[in-house]
């Protein structure tokens, strides 16, 4: 792949998601795709401004949309699940949407012609394995049994997600791929959460609880996500989880982006393996070396 | 010099709303030949008709025009009144300001406008109609049935009882129908089978009918009385006239793996096969796709064991035609297929089921001789929910209207249910209850106030299969407004009724309209329920909406009314649009001969007293055309005519156009 | 009680023309309440708020919009995924809760969620982009919920999860030109541009 | 019962020159699919332009080239024939055999000077009352693009408004 792909980290792959960042960066250089982040990109919104304000919710987008149309990408990859969500929202609502597009060119007084197409990680991950990251995956992880979480911004939303909502299989492919069992489980597409996090830990407790509880059942060694989000959800809270009498949960939560960097044999450590709350490390100890 | 006379319809408020009736009255006074002209707010009332009764008479009326509902509609009413007040009826024309007019358009003044054209029209052409005169045709008094279910049974018996033969193609091995897949039958809870079986094994005895099972018809021919059905007899590798029914081939049978389609897949068959044991005919047949000496060319055990030497390997698929007055249409429904709902396991969760296979759990003939067992371990059922509106009701992925059926099954499945697990919690989910029938409300209370069954209002979002097996729904309690979770060992899903497979190709075949799912079409919602549009073609069953057993059987003896009424003239009366050759100036280059696509136009030979031959020319059979009219366009030299339809009066009409 | 009262313009109305959804539609079957993950910490279910919307006098406006509902809400569309009226509850929660907060109706239990909100896009506003130190520090002190979460903060720190220095863009002049035409519904300063070009 | 007596509520008769363009579309149907077909666009409520004339004939195999130039000279601006579906005529081919004719009707209109654009064929079926009502509108769109056949003919008395 020759053609760069633009590369939206978002606001919190510079924080709490940083080993999505770190995992997609060293995937993408494994692979051999340059990556080039859209430059003074800014924040989405996310679920404030979308909860708060209609035209903020577009304008915020929209700006870096047309930021990365100029800078000539025809590709962005918003590894976000929340991101993404927001970012191929806009572009959906603005190619049905001559007038609010008019709107946005008024209030960013920046043109956008529409020509920018937004990839999801797991739109990016089986586009890697299409262009011969497969064969690169000399680390199988030896029968790991992954439950794969889509949470709802990977599954949900008819024109945005291009996948099965109530039984999404996207993540599937790349997951055998690499060696994963995939475990049939019944809260693949089940709300964590999400934006609520901060303000309404109580329900995220609840609803992340139920989640893990489920994977457990399932027999998962781990769970395997695309979104900071729901990341921070179930890693970072499993803690404060267990801490408020429900669990005890001891459940790894691992991006689909360090599972492929894993069996491609990429360093734990490069791909940010180490930073999560609940040991991640125990599931580098599954990668076995493919005899060629 | 023409005389006409011209009767407006307000319909009600139907075409007087948008139409200025005593406009259009007032303006076709000017017409040229009008001699009366008047408007009346029901004109096919009595009143109404006697009115243009007594216009024909007093006015000597040459020719009338009834501007009101579509000719579809009333065309038979007021041409009746026109030839009882003495006047040829092909002279009476309608004009429809209803249909075509004020019920497409909303502005007063343009609808107004057109009215007057459309009348202005038909008064030119009525002036150019000449008298015509029925035409009668033979009847063949021998009907078709297509589809043995119950009703396909009860129009069979009736039709057979009123001493006309009957010809019944069932496309199974066996007449029964879903029916005879049912448990018990609401709202009485009687035995499905004690009161079937008697029909199957009656009509399959009955001296007038002939029994074509395992058959389907592939091709439609002719029209009313007249109407020519070719019948596809599938292989069955048994010669059913040697076959005595003993059982010892199925026994015996390898291939033992099949999933029933009688007992919904929860029990397995043999290739050759009864499907169940009051089947009839019930003699077996070889499933030729899972037969191994049909497939691989191995086994023969059944022909082995066979103690009369009815197995026969070499079979063949049989076409026979049929000749035939009248056709009644009993195909029946089918379920819709709950794979579509992702959230509800997609159809791959093992415990949840739909209402047939619920049917036959409950059958003491079932695969579990009646006991609720869970399909996935067999346990008995400790708590079931039965979700109504399954698939109904669900215009984004199922289908918009309502099954009509559904809410009495699921309240029959959960008495049954409570009958047989005394411990066990029944719970439904509603969106309404739909219990319209005689003793149908009584039943569904009797459900939830003697049953136990407890109602829940609210549609269910989510079922999911915990780790310990038992099925976890998520639903809704409307009525006190909360989610409500319930965890059960069964669902039963009151899936959709829609039509069978293959509906709108069948009918496609027999010339009738369906519906955009495919349900056959009435030829009037109210008062030709079981007529079609196709004349000679009746319907019966749930193949023209969902419909229970009372309904079905219902309209499958109106449906024999019909056919019996059909049958009772010897001879058909028919409308004389009929092709005419101008014998003088033919030419007879016989390009109409080779355009009709009935063949109904022949080479007559003219020849002067002595009988010597003066020229051919060619000739339409009155029986035989169809009144299409295509030959009349082929025709250079303008020879050829179509009576109701002339070259002079559709000319007239488009001159009349302003 | 009274359902009668005639308004200029009903709240289904302003619902239709804000997300498309005409709750008309709704026939109440409960299917978006059933599958709603936040519906245990809402006092109106969705499809009751549906159902107020049908209604939409003053009373169940006042209801609606002082709802805890709209503020629990997640946007994870399960309700809109399932409809089978193929309606958008979450559309109609999205445009209530916009009212609501332009009316300046919301319920002090749900202050936090605002201040939350109202956190981050200031924290956007100013830069251009989220962090969570300053956000973190801007929703404390709105919503004087110091304690929880805060225990958090150090496991954060130490695995590299918490940039202490605020990410700032270039474009942030430009950031808050935006939000000053968006969250302004008079827009000024634009009211001004035009009214120059309008001149000859 | 009301005898003639009021008068018409508006534009009825009134000055025909007057008023502004629009087409005037004669239809030729068949009795059994697009006759029906508009009976349910009507049972259906279903509004469409007003720009239409139905002429029923029994099948289109009946349609005699002359019907189509005769419509043209009573100031016609359009001639749409539609009938049964090919396979589902009620005569089992009329209408194959009017298809067969069409790419004669259109050499016969280009001889004729009329633009064969002028001519709409389609198959409305007796269940496709939606259909009907957008097939006129489709049509009388069209037209309305067109513009007027011919003017000046004498015998285009009005519009068909
Ligand atoms: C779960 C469930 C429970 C029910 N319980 C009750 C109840 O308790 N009481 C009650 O009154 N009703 C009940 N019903 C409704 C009842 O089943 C129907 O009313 C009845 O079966 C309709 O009969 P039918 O003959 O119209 O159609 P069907 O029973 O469907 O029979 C149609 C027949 O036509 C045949 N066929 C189809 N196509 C062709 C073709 N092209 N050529 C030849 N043959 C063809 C089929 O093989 C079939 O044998 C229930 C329905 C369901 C789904
Ligand atoms: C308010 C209302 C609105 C309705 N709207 C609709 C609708 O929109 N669509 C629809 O499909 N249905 C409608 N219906 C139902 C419809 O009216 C009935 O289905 C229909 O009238 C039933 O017809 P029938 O011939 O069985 O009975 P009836 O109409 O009751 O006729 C029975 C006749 O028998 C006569 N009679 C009674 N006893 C004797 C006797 N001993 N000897 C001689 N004659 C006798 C009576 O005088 C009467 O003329 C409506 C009903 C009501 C009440
Ligand atoms: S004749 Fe037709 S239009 Fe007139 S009242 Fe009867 S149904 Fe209505
Ligand atoms: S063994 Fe022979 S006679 Fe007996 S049922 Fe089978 S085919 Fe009929
Ligand atoms: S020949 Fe076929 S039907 Fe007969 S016993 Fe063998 S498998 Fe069964
Ligand atoms: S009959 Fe009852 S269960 Fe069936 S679709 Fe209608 S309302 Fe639903
Ligand atoms: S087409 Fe006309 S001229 Fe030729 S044979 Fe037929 S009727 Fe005679
Ligand atoms: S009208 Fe039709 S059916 Fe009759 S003779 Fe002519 S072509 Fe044949
Ligand atoms: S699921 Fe849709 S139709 Fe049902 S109550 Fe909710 S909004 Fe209304
Ligand atoms: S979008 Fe909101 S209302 Fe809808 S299911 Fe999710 S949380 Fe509930």
């Amino acid at each position: 792949m020759t053609t760069p792909i633009g590369y939206y980290p978002g606001c919190s792959l510079h924080g709490t998601g940083r080993e999505l960042d770190q995992s997609i960066r060293a995937l993408a250089e494994v692979a051999g795709v340059d990556l080039r982040e859209i430059k003074d990109w800014n924040c989405c919104g996310a679920t404030a401004a979308h909860s708060l304000n209609h035209d903020l919710a577009v304008a915020l987008p929209y700006r870096t949309l047309a930021l990365a149309e100029d800078q000539g990408l025809a590709e962005v990859l918003a590894p976000c699940a929340a991101c993404f969500s927001r970012l191929k929202g806009t572009a959906v609502r603005l190619a049905r949407d001559p007038k609010l597009a008019q709107k946005m060119t008024e209030i960013t007084e920046r043109p956008y012609r529409g020509t920018v197409r937004i990839l999801s990680i797991i739109e990016f991950i089986n586009r890697l394995l299409d262009a011969g990251l497969e064969a690169k995956l000399t680390h199988p992880l030896g029968g790991l049994k992954v439950a794969p979480y889509y949470g709802c911004l990977l599954a949900r939303g008819e024109d945005i997600v291009d996948d099965d909502p109530e039984q999404p299989s996207g993540m599937e492919r790349a997951l055998v791929a690499a060696g994963c069992e995939v475990v049939p489980w019944n809260f693949a597409v089940e709300c964590c959460g999400g934006g609520l996090s901060m303000s309404k830990t109580e329900a995220v407790l609840d609803l992340s609880d139920a989640i893990l509880s489920d994977a457990e059942d399932a027999q998962a060694d781990a769970i395997v996500t695309g979104c900071p989000m729901c990341h921070s959800n179930l890693d970072m809270r499993q803690r404060t989880i267990n801490a408020a009498g429900r669990g005890p949960h001891d459940l790894p939560v691992v991006y689909l982006s360090e599972i492929l960097g894993l069996a491609a044999g990429i360093e734990p450590e490069r791909l940010g393996l180490d930073r999560h709350f609940v040991d991640a490390m125990r599931v580098a100890e599954r990668m076995t070396e493919r005899s060629a | 010099m023409a005389r006409v006379g011209v009767f407006i319809c307000h319909c009600g408020e139907n075409i007087g709303r948008t139409v200025d009736c005593a406009a259009v009255a007032k303006a076709a006074e000017a017409f040229p030949g009008v001699v009366k002209s008047v408007d009346y707010k029901y004109m096919c009332s009595d009143p109404g008709q006697q009115m243009i009764k007594d216009a024909i008479r007093d006015e000597r009326l040459t020719g009338v025009v009834v501007g009101a509902c579509s000719p579809r509609m009333h065309e038979p009413t007021f041409r009746r009144a026109a030839f009882e007040a003495g006047l040829n009826p092909y002279l009476l024309e309608m004009a429809n300001l209803r249909e075509h007019c004020s019920w497409v358009h909303e502005d007063r003044p343009v609808a107004t406008e057109k009215a007057i054209d459309l009348m202005r029209v038909m008064v030119e052409k009525v002036k150019k109609n000449a008298e015509l005169r029925p035409i009668r045709v033979p009847v063949e008094p021998t009907a078709l049935v297509i589809g043995g279910g119950i009703a396909g049974i009860q129009a069979a018996l009736d039709i057979a009882g009123g001493g006309k033969k009957v010809i019944l193609v069932e496309r199974s091995p066996s007449l029964g129908g879903h029916m005879a897949r049912l448990s018990e039958t609401f709202p009485t809870l009687d035995c499905s089978q004690c009161i079937l079986t008697p029909r199957m094994v009656e009509a399959a005895n009955h001296p007038n009918i002939t029994l074509m099972t395992y058959s389907e018809v592939t091709k439609v021919d002719g029209f009313i009385g007249n109407f020519e059905v070719t019948v596809r007899q599938k292989a069955r590798y048994v010669d059913p006239e040697k076959c005595t029914g003993c059982g010892a081939c199925f026994e015996k049978c390898p291939a033992k793996k099949i999933p029933s389609e009688f007992d919904a897949a929860l029990g397995n068959r043999t290739a050759i096969y009864r499907p169940f044991p009051q089947a009839v005919p019930n003699k077996p047949v070889i499933d030729a796709e899972h037969c191994i000496m049909l497939t691989k060319g191995k086994c023969g055990i059944c022909a082995k064991v066979c103690p009369t030497g009815a197995i026969k390997y070499d079979d063949k698929d049989r076409e026979v035609i049929v000749k035939v007055g009248a056709i009644v249409v009993a195909t029946g429904f089918e379920l819709w297929d709950h794979s579509a709902y992702g959230e509800y396991g997609a159809g791959r969760l093992e415990d949840v089921i739909n209402g047939f296979q619920f049917e036959r759990l409950a059958s003491a003939s079932g695969p579990t001789t009646g006991e609720i067992r869970r399909p996935s371990d067999g346990r008995i059922a400790e708590s079931v929910v039965f979700i109504q509106c399954c698939g109904s009701r669900d215009p984004k992925r199922g289908v918009p209207y309502c099954s009509k059926i559904c809410c009495m099954y699921t309240a029959k499945h959960a008495i049954l249910y409570r009958h047989k697990v005394h411990h066990g919690r029944a719970v439904v989910f509603y969106m309404d209850v739909r219990a319209g029938g005689k003793g149908y409300d009584e039943f569904v209370r009797r459900a939830i106030e003697t049953e136990g069954a407890e109602y829940i209002r609210g549609r269910v979002s989510r079922i999911y299969r915990r780790k310990d097996g038992r099925l976890v729904v998520k639903g809704a309690d409307t009525l006190a407004g909360r989610p409500v979770e319930i965890v059960a060992d069964m669902v039963v899903l009151a899936d959709a009724i829609v039509p069978q497979p293959g509906a709108s190709r069948l009918a496609q075949m027999l010339g009738v309209s369906y519906d955009e799912y495919g349900f056959y079409s009435e030829a009037h919602p109210k008062l030709r329920p079981v007529e079609t549009a196709k004349a000679g073609v009746f319907l019966a069953g749930a193949c023209q909406a969902p419909k229970d057993i009372p309904e079905s059987v219902a309209q499958a003896s109106a449906a024999a009314a019909k056919v019996l009424g059909l049958f009772s003239q010897p001879e058909l009366e028919r409308e004389p649009i009929v092709a005419k050759v101008n014998e003088v100036t033919c030419v007879h280059c016989r390009a109409c001969i080779q355009a009709c696509p009935y063949g109904a136009i022949e080479d007559k030979e003219i020849k002067d007293s002595k009988g010597n031959l003066i020229r051919t020319v060619a000739c339409v059979n009155e029986g035989e055309c169809q009144g299409c009219g295509t030959c009349v366009a082929v025709c250079r030299s303008g020879s050829i005519d179509l009576d109701g339809f002339t070259d002079e009066e559709v000319l007239a009409e488009i001159a009349a156009l302003e | 009680m009274a359902h009668t009262e005639t308004h200029e313009k009903t709240l289904a109305d302003k619902i239709l023309e804000r997300t498309g959804v005409d709750v008309r539609e709704c026939y109440q079957c409960g299917k978006c309440t059933a599958g709603c993950p936040m519906v245990q910490f809402m006092d109106l279910t969705p499809s009751q708020v549906m159902r107020l919307v049908q209604i939409g006098d003053r009373e169940a406006v006042q209801t609606l919009l002082s709802s805890q509902t709209l503020w629990s809400c997640v946007g994870c569309l399960t309700c809109t995924q399932r409809c089978p009226k193929d309606l958008d509850p979450a559309a109609v929660m999205d445009a209530l809760r916009e009212i609501a907060y332009q009316e300046g109706l919301v319920p002090d239990a749900q202050r936090n969620v605002l201040k939350f909100h109202q956190a981050f896009l200031k924290t956007v506003e100013h830069t251009g982009r989220m962090s969570e130190v300053p956000l973190t520090a801007l929703y404390k002190t709105l919503s004087r919920d110091f304690f929880s979460d805060v225990l958090l903060a150090p496991a954060m720190l130490l695995r590299g999860k918490l940039p202490l220095v605020p990410r700032v863009i270039g474009g942030r002049k430009e950031v808050r030109r935006i939000f000053k035409r968006c969250l302004d519904p008079e827009r000024p300063d634009r009211a001004d541009e035009e009214t120059q070009e309008d001149r000859p | 019962m009301t005898q003639t007596s009021t008068k018409p509520d508006a534009a009825t008769g009134a000055d025909a020159a007057a008023q502004p363009w629009s087409p005037r579309i004669v239809a030729f149907v068949c009795n059994w699919c697009t006759y029906a077909g508009a009976d349910l666009a009507g049972t259906s409520r279903l509004q469409y332009a007003p720009n239409v004339r139905i002429i029923k004939l029994p099948c289109t195999g009946r349609i005699d080239p002359l019907f189509i130039l005769k419509a043209f000279e009573q100031g016609a601006d359009a001639v749409l024939v539609s009938g049964c579906h090919p396979g589902d005529c009620h005569y089992t081919a009329g209408n194959y055999h009017a298809r067969r004719r069409w790419g004669l009707f259109r050499r016969l209109m280009e001889f004729t000077g009329i633009d064969a654009k002028r001519l709409f064929f389609s198959w409305v079926s007796a269940a496709e009352g939606q259909k009907f009502a957008d097939l006129i509108n489709a049509v009388t769109d069209e037209v309305r693009q067109a513009g007027p056949f011919d003017p000046t003919n004498p015998a285009r008395k009005r519009p068909w408004t």
